[in-house]
């Protein structure tokens, strides 16, 4: 059982790291966006597999202190996208 | 190779990354980006000496994680300071550069 | 009984992980940034809901299986509400389709 | 274990390759996303490193705070960004400067691969007096027994991190709100979220505090994430940032130090040392501290993240 988890565990490091792609050629914001995201959910996936694999349970802890951040984070980041779309727009330089 | 041959290595790369960021990227935001960056290193470095002394039954020796929880806190509040000096430094000239001779807009309620 | 579960974790898990591989191939392959978020609501939602679906028999305790429920309804209010700005982000950014 | 080592080896690949980009991307937003990425993963090598109480803080303070700090920060600074990326440095001295970070990297390298064997260690007598506070992490007792000076000073500096920041607005803004006042559509996702998850954080916060008598957890990392759901709050319009000359808002800010300072001199009155616990209420006293450090570290990260007043106090 540890072995596939650990097999499940380095594929989704593989699609984070193909996911980090986006991030690099954007080309928009949005996209950047979108990975940001896809790396949020996929690093809390492999934490919780890692978790699973060396039998440390405050895995789960971390986990949910990352859902949690991480969202913060990830609200940050499009808000403040946003507002620079915003900014470009209507020429304004309000950093909300 | 072991589990902190391998991370002591990353945590030793990882730093001399920030370092050459720290160095050669003009904009002030770049540099506490590439700051944190060779901080990260460092505490990882920490990390690599907590898990070789892991003994008495703990995943690592915990004194040297108790002191790079310590180090990040002081770190994050190191950044928060640099960032109000660089906004602050932004809306008082208009630019935000370290340069000595940079032309100033205004020399309007610098403190 | 242990063997039900193990296979549940493999199927699961596995399933968990395909997801993820539809989302990534999905993010950068579709043509334009809603359908590319299209794909990544998969990824969040049923990749990161079966991971944790595959980890359920394995968890140590009813406290630790509840708070493995309770990662993914985070991460799925979350991811919902991340989504809708990101595509309000994306109208705005791109050409509407 | 070949299986765990490649793992490793593959996690600290993409890490890095993470961190190049964060030196090396052209846009500051972009690297600035890059570099949120970069410290979530790096949870990933925490927990890896079998650091759970390290993998907590890098979670809370290293990627999701300063992360959300650097990204207001960027989005401001853009206007200034195409001025200052010109000054980049001639050849040569990125040269000299590569040429700096490869012998540094390098002797670091050494220092890993001539490590002392067997490694010196101070695990064993962390758990030989263990008994002495009763807790069962071995953090939560350096942080909060063996070396609970250095935790309290570390509650000072980041209190006069805060006093710095302060002091940059400009006079007439002195004791006002920070930031600009988020407007928002009350009946926006944003406000849904913003209503929904503070609930459940307050309580993730103050389990991490509570189970960190004897699993991973703390006051910083419990506090990290109230601040985090504070800070969101406000992101979605919902209240507004405090005025900083608020007499509760102080008491917050002093409660955590003061505490742990009387407890600190009680130990002193009562004989033994400053900071030593009386044996039998080691765990209580510990507990009362790390309870009035929980609030006291939400409002002070909070505040620091927010920045100084930008608005005057009737506004």
């Amino acid at each position: 059982m540890i072995e596939f988890l650990t097999a499940a565990l380095g594929f989704i490091l593989a699609m984070l790291a193909i996911g980090l792609v986006r991030i690099l050629r954007g080309p928009g914001d949005a996209d950047r966006m979108m990975a940001a995201q896809l790396i949020g959910t996929g690093g809390i996936a492999a934490l919780l597999l890692l978790g699973a694999v060396s039998g440390v349970s405050a895995a789960v802890d971390v986990a949910l202190t990352l859902a949690l951040l991480a969202t913060f984070a990830a609200i940050a980041f499009v808000k403040k996208g946003t507002a620079r779309l915003d900014a470009t727009d209507h020429a304004s330089t309000e950093g909300a | 190779m072991t589990t902190a041959t391998v991370f002591g290595l990353f945590a030793a790369v990882a730093a001399g990354l920030g370092l050459y960021g720290l160095i050669t990227n003009p904009q002030p935001l770049r540099k506490v980006l590439a700051f944190n960056l060779l901080g990260s290193g460092v505490f990882l470095f920490f990390g690599v000496v907590a898990r070789r002394g892991a003994a008495a039954g703990f995943g690592g020796d915990p004194i040297p994680q108790a002191l790079v929880i310590t180090g990040m806190v002081v770190a994050f509040a190191a950044t928060a300071l640099a960032l109000a000096l660089l906004l602050r430094l932004f809306q008082a000239t208009g630019s935000a550069t370290l340069r000595a001779d940079a032309p100033t807009s205004t020399d309007a309620g610098g403190p | 009984m242990k063997l039900v579960l193990d296979i549940m974790t493999v199927v699961a898990v596995s399933a968990g992980a395909f997801f993820f591989l539809a989302g990534t191939v999905g993010l950068l392959r579709f043509p334009d940034a809603l359908t590319r978020l299209h794909a990544l609501t998969k990824a969040d939602n049923l990749g990161l809901g079966l991971v944790v679906l595959g980890l359920l028999p394995q968890a140590g305790s009813l406290r630790d299986g509840f708070k493995l429920v309770c990662v993914w309804l985070l991460v799925l209010i979350a991811g919902a509400t991340v989504s809708q700005l990101i595509a309000y982000a994306a109208r705005r950014d791109g050409p509407v389709p | 274990m070949t299986v765990g080592l490649a793992l490793e080896i593959a996690l600290a690949a993409v890490v890095l390759s993470v961190a190049v980009w964060t030196v090396a991307a052209r846009d500051t937003f972009a690297a600035v996303g890059g570099f949120v990425a970069y410290g979530l993963l790096l949870t990933l090598v925490w927990m890896r490193l079998g650091a759970p109480d390290v993998a907590l803080t890098e979670a809370a303070i290293g990627s999701g705070l300063t992360g959300a700090m650097l990204l207001a920060a960027s989005a401001r600074l853009r206007a200034s960004e195409a001025a200052v990326a010109a000054e980049r440095p001639g050849g040569i001295v990125r040269g000299l400067a590569a040429l700096l970070s490869v012998v540094v990297a390098a002797a670091l390298v050494a220092s890993v691969l001539f490590l002392p064997d067997p490694a010196p260690t101070l695990a064993p007598a962390a758990a030989e007096n263990a008994a002495a506070t009763t807790l069962g992490n071995p953090v939560t007792n350096v942080l909060m027994a063996f070396r609970a000076m250095d935790t309290m000073l570390e509650k000072v500096v980041v209190l006069l991190a805060l006093v710095g920041v302060w002091s940059l607005a400009p006079d007439r803004f002195w004791g006002g709100r920070p930031g600009p006042r988020h407007e928002a559509d009350p009946n926006g996702v944003l406000a849904f979220l913003a209503r929904l998850l503070p609930p459940v954080g307050i309580v993730v916060g103050i389990y991490i505090l509570w189970v960190s008598a004897d699993l991973p957890g703390g006051a910083f990392q419990g506090g990290a994430i109230l601040a985090a759901m504070w800070l969101l709050v406000m992101m979605a319009g919902l209240t507004d940032a405090p005025q900083v000359s608020g007499r509760s808002l102080r008491l917050l800010l002093l409660a955590g130090p003061v505490v742990f300072l009387l407890v600190g001199l009680g130990g002193l009155a009562l004989g033994e040392a400053f900071l030593a616990y009386p044996v039998a209420y080691a765990k209580p006293l510990i507990l009362a501290i790390e309870f009035a450090m929980l609030l006291t570290i939400a409002v002070t990260l909070g505040l620091l993240v927010a920045g100084p007043p930008e608005r005057e106090s009737g506004s």
